[in-house]
């Protein structure tokens, strides 16, 4: 054991270390100079973020190979901390005018920083114990970040619905991996890899673990608390759980699928071929009748999930890239939304579409940014989202997929009628009250303009993918 | 920079100054600008496309670019042109230039009109001079998203409607398209170099089995957009909903992309397709020609009349491509120009009548020879050209076709060729409904009488499209040559 | 290692006990009630882990540590739950489940 | 004798269960609860992890009832008897709960589970040993981990109520 | 010899019609109206020169007529060996034709100066005249079927905007609109008869398709269709084409309404020129028609001319706009010249129909020409169309009176005028080969002369109308014309058209047949006679013989009801049952069923929100049922 085996998970000791600055900041500065440990605490993240992408650790496993880490996962780590980066920046301004007067700010980039801490653990988790732990340190904090917001009975009854059925969900995934663990007698996933053999205990292993997995990932039928969920929380903690969490749940999916679960690839693939199917067909249409944005872009997660599996049911090197690098997509183009919604939720407290009709004739750049996302989301090109889910049917297409590639698409434009609708509402529709012209602050501004600068390049620009493409490879150890 | 790659960048470059303009003045000679600008760039083209033929370059594409974009896919940016993409750029060019003529005085969110329209333009161009099927693909559909805003925002009527339907039904034929395309992609190689580029593609024999799944496939793709039989209609509410300038980028050029597609990507790549499937398409595409004059007839909307009439022309692009032969495909491309620069100067008149008497419905107007001479004479030229007069460019594509798919001997094509020519006289008749009802007779409303001129911008956009209907339909030689020219390859790989 | 008994009966046993809980999850119209089916959920689970270990992996002692683990999670995890329903409770002056379904469809 | 108590414990630890999730006084429910947890570490007893066995007991049996005990006196009046779900939900919780043990039954009776007999105990020291080891086998990286739980959990917490103090301030004021 | 500046004679014209036409705002009606007259007095000229040049000179080689290409350039390419050229093709019909085209349109020219002084649209007039013209000779001189068909299409189009000159009235509008969408329906069989010769001969020059030692000719190539070889097929449709130009029954039915246009116009287009194009068509490709199996489709062109003679004929007499009258007569002298056309064989004197047919086209276009010029010239003064607000006139307008009795003569055959030489030889013609046809066309006659002398004596003879202003003899401007084409009604009887048409390009000699003129003559006598018992005085035994006929009068009155026939056959079904359907079909299935694609999957939307109760135990219950079902379908499947 030496410092720079302790350089590996480099992340996560520095985001502790943050968030114990964090807890005593608190403590010593005073009330007035809270709004200044927030902007700190901002840098400080960025700082961290900013070391994750010059120093990358070795790749290498330790504790015994309970942690690991490659390329490909700083990548992802990386990718996390600028998305909870932008996020920070969206929410600076409601931090500072809603939960500094509440004294409850510090808490809050404490919880958040533990769930990060949680996902990095996650991603590199190397046996089941960790990773169950990771899990529960990801989610229960967010729990309690749902029910923030003080003001609101929904946030409660968000924060309720989460903990209670992120904790039935990860007992199943608990009764699943139990089971797994009589058959191998393993936790690690390399020497589970080995030892797995095709039974029916191991099937019902395999599908509970799944199941609790997909919890997190939103895929039918386990999404139902998504929406609930995210319209209750605040718009930054919706927003955390729809890119950050469900990105990380969905690599370290893909990861346990492509190596535990190898010799189990004619089940999975089935099962993700329908799970596929109904969780983009059930996003899609639920979030076709939406008024609020929240939950409208609640739905709308839940469909993008499904267009994921598309890639992971690849089962290869394309598959992981496609799927590594739609996350990253999908997070700049659900931030560039989020961003919006949680831009104009702050200072007007509107949420609902109907509140965006001629938005445009009053806050131009907004919906130009909003207008982004959503064509990201959709999939129109040139921004980046087209390029992602482009790669993503080209993955599934690749394993001769073409029937769930054609549902796919046909969801892409059943998703498209939904985000057109926002679009009308912005664009093509003139009101009587529209909400007035406002400026934003220069966290909000900093958060929305990277947004709109990852959707714009991301996809043009194709070094990423190439270098994504090009470490892929290491999801398969 | 590449002359063809000039057809991305300088609209791009536009829409970024357009970016900076402050009010419709600026606005539009901006736009104007960079409209004129891709118009003597399209001209410099042809020139320079003849200058290099002449040079003893034979091969299929010339002004080929690669560069490689997405490099482990194999996704290049593979752009050339032939004979038909540099007539196809000279017709979006010209609409675009008469478009921005036409939207002179827009009134609403100037700036942003342009923009679209430019984008729109961009993604038009990307399209033609595409050679790599990822490349295309995308053109297209940033080629059509433009157009949901362009008729939301500027339109009239039930225009969110429309705008909605448009969109989606164009979204969803690319659907079928985009499985298409990766099937082509995943059959381009046996040994695993799959790659995007039709060139390339075309030297593989992609088994006859897969062809008889692809072939539909990529046809409907592009087909929605070239209006078939019965995905049509998106194009007819569009029509009537879009504004001026759109409804003439959108008949006139959008939905030429539809026929192009057909022709590059699934005649020339998927052969044994075609021909085991033509029989069907063929059927269909009659069912549209005729189908869509007959649904002209009854129209009382102008807009819709002349909806129903590009589906009318555009199934004769169908028909003729699926004709597999040379004329055929000659006349094809003839009828995808000529259509294209009619139909815009259709909407352009249509459009100047509307802003006049703020109505498109046929029994409210009447007797405008009198009021407006010259729209109403250029009206009755275009409705001439419409109907296949000779010394217009319908009459030379259509004959061309007719002729071409004359060629093909058995009784299924020689009916379907038949039922194909009634529409010479369905179309007479719809068009001379309208030139009798609302350009002759009686005055029908007084307060007509106050009808202002045409203006000098009106003017240049008609001319602009009138032209070349001349020209072409009066001097076709060297146009069918240079088309015929660049068909070469293609039919020698249906043969 | 229980004689007579074998792995199969416990696991009957936990089995069983694990669908109570969810039973218990599914049908109770409490939130507190809840919590406690959850709690049965996640014993069942960690009976497993202890009695796989106990029965087939004797020399390793992974299972037991993972129930130690599940035990401290369990334990975090409904004061949380706690925490939150009785700031709900404190809110709305009740911990019954149909006063959290505002949010829907 | 082992098997006897066994069965005695399953029998406990079954009937409290269902108890627990049918009783119409949530603080009988807790107490059945008690019961259940208690058997189980009865059980942990019975296959030699008294370590376990009192881990459950301490913080089960002391921490989480309490808890929960807490709790139920905080939102609950003492005799107030709970709603009970519709007939429906029930037997459909039951049908799904008794075709969910059905089938997990299936899967683990079809799978051959061939027993290990050398089993010799644990000791405490081992299981600190191990607990603290880094090397492979070793789990002090969760344990690390789950210590950055517990304190998130405990400003989590905290925090929730905090938020509350605020409102009733606020309310106070408006009034 | 060099021809090529024949090229000029349509050139010419097209100018016109572009300089005027666009400047016609700019210009002044006098300037117009004398490029106008100047451009045909060029062409006129010009092709007088080429027919002297051709006839007398250098057409003749050996005993054979040549066929000279003035000028050909290929226009576009279809295949390698489909082209359509553009060119001049100088040959003895297309050089009579360019001579009767160009005269009557320079009579037209001329005559329109006075007629339609003070027009509106005067310039428009006159750049339409000038385009009708250019299409006009380029029909004559086309080289090509597909050439013949671009210029068909052209003098339709003319004609559609000539007779819709008084655009805004609606019924002229009407009329123009027939008229092109009529001859546009038989274009359709014109075209489609091209693309099957085109295919199977391989071919569009008429050199080579009417080459009788061609291969098309001697092979007959091409399969069958129902029991016909498929260039008859072709044949046929070209002839629908045709019938359809020169207002055969049954596309006859625009030709009386297109009488909307100014009088002039149907002078030049309705009478003399575009409407004989279908004769000349026939003519044109004859070797075709009477070597393709046995000369079948001349017969149809026989039968159809003549009956189309008698049908017009019988309907002529019972009309009472004398324009119409006009128009009918016109039907069925072309009928006369389809009938000579069909009975017509092919070598030296076998081919005295073909030599009839082309020389009552020059004779004919003459009358008609002055007929309807002249009835112009009656219109001016007058101020109407109808016979009974005429009658008296030879008083007033000396002039006209004469040139129209000449021309009334000349077409009832009255001797020694030029009709009754071309008449006779249609005769003679149609009495060799058929009789039934021969008895046609002299019941034809008789009843020619006597509608003409019906209207004649009505317009000229009877008393005085009261009518507003006194008429007065029309300006010299149209009386020059009205003379120059009697003169042109008597003098070219006297022609030997013999000598230089003839269906094998070979001269013959052609009898006046003398049994047979006398004949003609007593039944073009007593036509006459009957008119003057008529109409020369007022009387009532005009409706008394109406009593006599009762039902065939009112039926031929009212055109045997052929245009009600078309009327309901458009309106009714294709109008409101086909296209009516068809648009609600469009709306209803096609454009609702889309939408109704989108409905649904919002209502499915709809439907399935219920999942969403809000209950996170409901959402439990899918959890853990979603988890066991995947569970089972796995163990099932495995």
């Amino acid at each position: 054991m030496n410092l720079e085996m302790f350089l590996k998970m480099q992340n996560e000791l520095l985001l502790v270390g943050l968030l114990l600055a964090v807890l005593i900041g608190e403590i010593i500065t005073s009330q007035k100079s809270k709004v200044k440990l927030i902007n700190v605490t901002i840098i400080g993240f960025a700082l961290v973020t900013l070391i994750g992408f010059i120093y990358q650790p070795t790749q290498g496993s330790i504790f015994g190979g309970m942690f690991r880490t490659n390329a490909l996962i700083q990548l992802l780590k990386n990718g996390l901390n600028v998305g909870v980066l932008i996020i920070l920046m969206q929410s600076a301004g409601w931090l500072k005018e809603s939960l500094v007067p509440q004294k409850k700010s510090a808490e809050f980039f404490m919880l958040m920083f533990s769930s990060v801490i949680g996902l990095n653990f996650m991603i590199s988790s190397g046996d089941f114990l960790m990773f169950y732990v990771a899990l529960e340190l990801s989610t229960l904090p967010v729990a309690a970040l749902a029910s923030y917001n003080a003001y609101k009975r929904q946030s409660a009854e968000a924060g309720i619905k989460l903990i209670l059925s992120a904790t039935l969900a990860s007992g199943l995934a608990l009764f699943g991996i139990s089971f797994l663990y009589g058959a191998t007698g393993a936790l690690y996933f390399d020497d589970m890899a080995n030892l797995l053999q095709m039974s029916n205990l191991t099937i019902l292993g395999l599908v509970f673990f799944f199941a609790g997995l997909s919890f997190k990932v939103s895929l039918v039928p386990f999404h139902f608390w998504t929406a609930d969920v995210y319209e209750g929380s605040p718009i930054n903690v919706t927003s955390y759980l729809s890119v950050i969490s469900k990105g990380a749940a969905v690599f370290i999916m893909m990861f346990i699928l492509f190596n535990v679960f190898k010799a189990f690839t004619s089940i999975w693939q089935p099962m993700l071929y329908g799970v596929a199917i109904a969780t983009m067909f059930v996003g899609n249409l639920f979030a076709l009748r939406q008024q609020n944005l929240k939950r409208f872009l609640a739905f709308s997660s839940v469909a993008q999930a499904g267009f994921m599996l598309l890639g992971i049911l690849n089962g290869g090197v394309l598959g992981a890239t496609s799927v590594v690098y739609f996350v990253l997509v999908y997070m700049f183009s659900n931030l560039g939304a989020f961003g919006v919604v949680q831009a104009i939720s702050h200072k007007t407290g509107k949420e609902n579409m109907k509140d965006y009709e001629g938005l445009y004739r009053t806050n131009p750049l907004l919906s130009l940014i909003m207008m982004l996302g959503l064509f990201s989301l959709a999939g129109i090109p040139p921004v980046a989202g087209f390029f992602g889910k482009f790669f993503l049917f080209t993955a599934a297409a690749g394993k001769g997929y073409y029937i769930l590639v054609f549902i796919a698409v046909v969801n892409a434009t059943i998703s498209l009628y939904y985000y057109l609708k926002v679009i009308r509402a912005m664009f093509l529709r003139v009101s009587d009250n529209p909400i007035p012209y406002f400026k934003n602050d220069i966290f909000m501004k900093l958060g929305l303009a990277s947004a709109a600068a990852g959707i714009l390049v991301l996809g043009l620009y194709s070094p990423l993918f190439e270098y994504v493409q090009s470490i892929s490879n290491l999801i398969f150890n | 920079m590449d002359i063809l790659s000039l057809f991305v960048v300088a609209p791009i470059i536009t829409v970024a100054a357009l970016l900076f303009t402050k009010n419709l003045q600026q606005s539009r000679v901006v736009a104007l600008i960079g409209s004129l600008v891709q118009f003597g760039m399209s001209i410099n083209l042809i020139f320079a496309y003849l200058a290099e033929r002449a040079t003893g370059n034979t091969s299929i594409m010339v002004f080929t670019k690669s560069v490689v974009w997405f490099k482990s896919l194999n996704i290049r940016y593979d752009i050339g042109a032939d004979g038909i993409t540099v007539f196809m750029i000279i017709l979006a060019s010209l609409v675009v230039l008469a478009g921005v003529f036409i939207s002179w005085k827009i009134k609403d969110l100037p700036k942003e009109f342009f923009i679209s329209l430019i984008v729109l333009a961009t993604g038009v161009y990307g399209f033609f001079i595409s050679l790599d099927l990822f490349l295309m693909f995308l053109f297209f559909e940033v080629a059509v998203i433009p157009m949901y805003l362009l008729i939301g925002i500027w339109g009239s009527g039930p225009k969110e409607k429309s705008a909605m339907k448009l969109t989606i039904m164009l979204m969803g034929a690319s659907a079928l398209l985009l499985v298409g395309l990766l099937g082509l992609y995943f059959y381009s190689s046996p040994d695993g170099n799959y790659t995007f580029n039709i060139l390339e593609i075309a030297k593989v024999n992609i088994p006859a089995q897969v062809q008889h799944y692809l072939f539909p496939v990529v046809f409907i793709g592009f087909a929605v957009i070239g209006a078939l039989f019965p995905f049509h209609t998106w194009s007819p509410s569009g029509h009537a909903s879009a504004p001026t300038a759109v409804s003439m980028l959108h008949a006139g050029v959008l939905m030429k992309l539809g026929g192009y597609g057909v022709f590059r990507v699934a005649m020339y790549l998927l052969p044994i397709g075609a021909k085991e499937w033509s029989w069907f398409f063929i059927i269909l595409s009659v069912i549209g020609v005729v189908y869509g004059a007959l649904s002209a007839i009854k129209q009382t909307d102008l807009k819709y009349i002349n909806a129903y009439s590009s589906v009318s022309h555009l199934g004769l692009v169908l028909f003729a491509l699926l004709m597999l032969n040379k004329t055929a495909w000659n006349g094809a491309i003839l009828q995808s120009l000529s259509h294209g620069f009619m139909t815009a100067l259709f909407f352009a008149l249509i459009g100047m009548i509307y802003e006049r008497a703020h109505t498109r419905d046929v029994r409210e107007l009447g007797g405008l020879l009198k009021v407006i001479p010259f729209i109403s004479v250029i009206y009755v030229i275009a409705g001439l050209a419409s109907l296949g007069l000779p010394g217009f460019s319908g009459f030379v594509a259509e004959m061309t076709i007719f002729v071409g798919a004359f060629q093909n001997v058995d009784i299924f094509h020689r009916v379907a060729t038949i039922l194909g020519v009634t529409v010479i006289v369905i179309t007479a008749v719809y068009i001379l409904r309208v030139v009798g009802m609302m350009l002759m007779g009686p005055l029908k409303k007084e307060e007509y009488r106050d009808f202002p001129k045409a203006t000098w911008y009106e003017k240049t956009g008609i001319f602009l499209m009138l032209i070349p209907i001349i020209i072409i339909g009066t001097t076709p030689l060297w146009i069918s040559d240079i088309i015929m020219e660049s068909i070469k390859p293609f039919i020698e790989r249906m043969l | 290692m229980i004689s007579g008994i074998s792995i199969y009966h416990i696991l009957t046993l936990t089995t069983i006990l694990f669908f109570i809980g969810v039973y218990g999850f599914i049908t109770r119209k409490n939130l507190i009630a809840i919590l406690i089916s959850i709690e049965l959920i996640l014993n069942a689970s960690a009976i497993n882990f202890v009695i796989f270990n106990t029965y087939l992996y004797p020399d390793m002692l992974q299972g037991v540590y993972y129930s130690i683990f599940i035990v401290a999670i369990a334990a975090a995890e409904s004061a949380l739950a706690v925490s939150i329903i009785v700031s709900f409770y404190r809110m709305l002056a009740s911990v019954d489940v149909k006063d959290t379904e505002t949010l829907k469809y | 004798m082992e098997q006897i108590i066994f069965y005695i414990l399953a029998a406990i630890i079954i009937v409290f269960a269902i108890a627990a999730v049918n009783s119409r006084k949530i603080l009988h429910a807790v107490i059945y609860l008690l019961f259940v947890l208690v058997a189980i570490s009865g059980i942990y007893f019975l296959v030699n992890y008294n370590f376990l066995a009192a881990l459950q007991l301490a913080i089960y049996a002391g921490g989480v009832i309490v808890l929960i005990i807490f709790s139920v006196m905080l939102t609950h009046n003492i005799d107030s008897k709970l709603d009970t779900a519709s007939l429906t939900s029930k037997i459909i919780a039951g049908v799904l709960s008794i075709g969910g043990i059905a089938t997990t039954l299936f899967a683990i009776y079809t799978y051959p589970f061939t027993s290990n007999d050398n089993f010799k105990g644990v000791e405490v020291s081992d299981v600190g040993f191990k607990m603290l080891s880094f090397e492979r086998g070793g789990f002090v990286l969760p344990f690390e981990v789950i210590s950055i739980l517990l304190l998130a959990i405990l400003i989590g917490a905290i925090v929730i109520a905090k938020g509350q103090h605020l409102i009733e301030e606020e309310h106070k004021q408006n009034q | 010899m060099n021809f090529s500046y024949t090229i000029l004679i349509p050139l010419i014209p097209l100018f016109v019609f572009l300089f005027v036409g666009i400047l016609h705002t700019k210009l002044t009606p006098k300037i117009a109206g004398s490029i106008g007259v100047l451009g045909l007095s060029t062409t006129t000229l010009l092709s007088l020169y080429t027919a002297y040049k051709y006839f007398f000179e250098v057409g003749k080689v050996g005993e054979v007529y040549q066929t000279f290409i003035g000028a050909k350039t290929t226009w576009i390419n279809f295949t390698d060996t489909l082209h359509i050229d553009m060119g001049v093709l100088l040959d003895p019909i297309s050089i009579m034709m360019l001579v009767v085209v160009s005269f009557i349109s320079l009579m037209v020219h001329i005559y329109s100066l006075g007629y339609m002084k003070g027009e509106a649209g005067f310039n428009r007039y006159y750049a339409f005249l000038s385009l009708f013209t250019f299409s006009m000779y380029g029909l004559v001189i086309a080289t090509n079927i597909f050439q013949m068909y671009i210029f068909w299409e052209l003098v339709g189009v003319s004609s559609f905007l000539l007779i819709g000159y008084y655009y805004d009235k609606p019924s002229a509008v009407a009329a123009a609109k027939k008229a092109f969408i009529v001859t546009r329906f038989a274009d359709l069989g014109f075209l489609i008869g091209i693309l099957i010769l085109s295919y199977y001969a391989g071919t569009f020059d008429f050199q080579t398709l009417n080459d009788p030692q061609g291969a098309i000719i001697l092979n007959g190539i091409g399969g069958s269709f129902m029991g016909l070889s498929v260039l008859t097929w072709a044949l046929i449709l070209m002839f629908m084409g045709g019938a359809g130009k020169s207002a055969m029954f049954p596309l006859h039915i625009w030709l009386p309404d297109a009488m909307e246009g100014p009088t002039p116009v149907s002078a030049l287009i309705h009478a003399a020129t575009m409407v004989v194009a279908g004769v000349y068509l026939v003519a044109r490709m004859f070797p075709l028609y009477y070597f393709i199996d046995g000369g079948f489709v001349l017969q149809i062109v026989a039968y159809v001319g003549a009956f189309t003679a008698l049908f017009a004929a019988i309907i002529a007499c019972t009309q009472n706009d004398i324009k119409r009258v006009l128009a009918f007569s016109t039907m069925s002298q072309i009928g006369y010249m389809m009938l000579a056309l069909g009975v017509s064989g092919y070598d030296g004197h076998e081919g005295l129909g073909y030599m009839a047919s082309m020389f009552h086209l020059f004779t004919h276009a003459m009358f008609k020409a002055l007929l309807f010029l002249g009835a112009g010239s009656v219109i001016h003064a007058v101020h109407s169309n109808l016979m009974k607000d005429m009658g008296g006139l030879r008083k007033y307008m000396p002039i006209t009176n004469i040139t129209f009795l000449i021309a009334a003569l000349s077409i009832s055959g009255f001797p020694f005028t030029s009709g009754f030489f071309s008449k006779d030889e249609i005769l003679a013609a149609a009495f060799e080969q058929n009789k039934l046809l021969y008895f046609v066309g002299l019941f034809v006659a008789g009843l020619t002369a006597f509608y003409m002398f019906r209207i004649y004596f009505s317009i000229f003879w009877g008393k005085d109308r009261d009518y507003k202003h006194a008429p007065h003899e029309s300006p010299l401007t149209m009386t020059i014309p009205l003379i120059l084409l009697a003169i042109l009604s008597i003098a070219p009887g006297y022609i030997h058209f013999s000598d230089f048409i003839s269906a094998d390009r070979t001269s013959f000699v052609a009898h006046l047949d003398f049994p047979l003129a006398i004949t003609a003559v007593v039944t073009g006598l007593i036509g006459i006679l009957v008119a003057f018992v008529f109409y020369k005085k007022e009387s009532n035994i005009p409706e008394r013989a109406t009593k006599a006929f009762g039902a065939i009068y009112t039926w031929a009155y009212h055109k045997f009801y052929i245009d009600e026939l078309y009327l309901f056959v458009t309106k009714k079904i294709i109008f409101n049952v086909v296209s009516a359907s068809f648009a609600w079909f469009d709306k209803k299935v096609i454009d609702d069923g889309m939408i109704g694609i989108g409905n649904a999957t919002i209502n499915s939307s709809d439907k399935i929100k219920k999942l969403q109760s809000g209950k996170f135990q409901d959402y439990a219950t899918w959890f853990v049922v979603g988890a066991i079902a995947l569970v089972l379908y796995f163990l099932y499947k495995n």
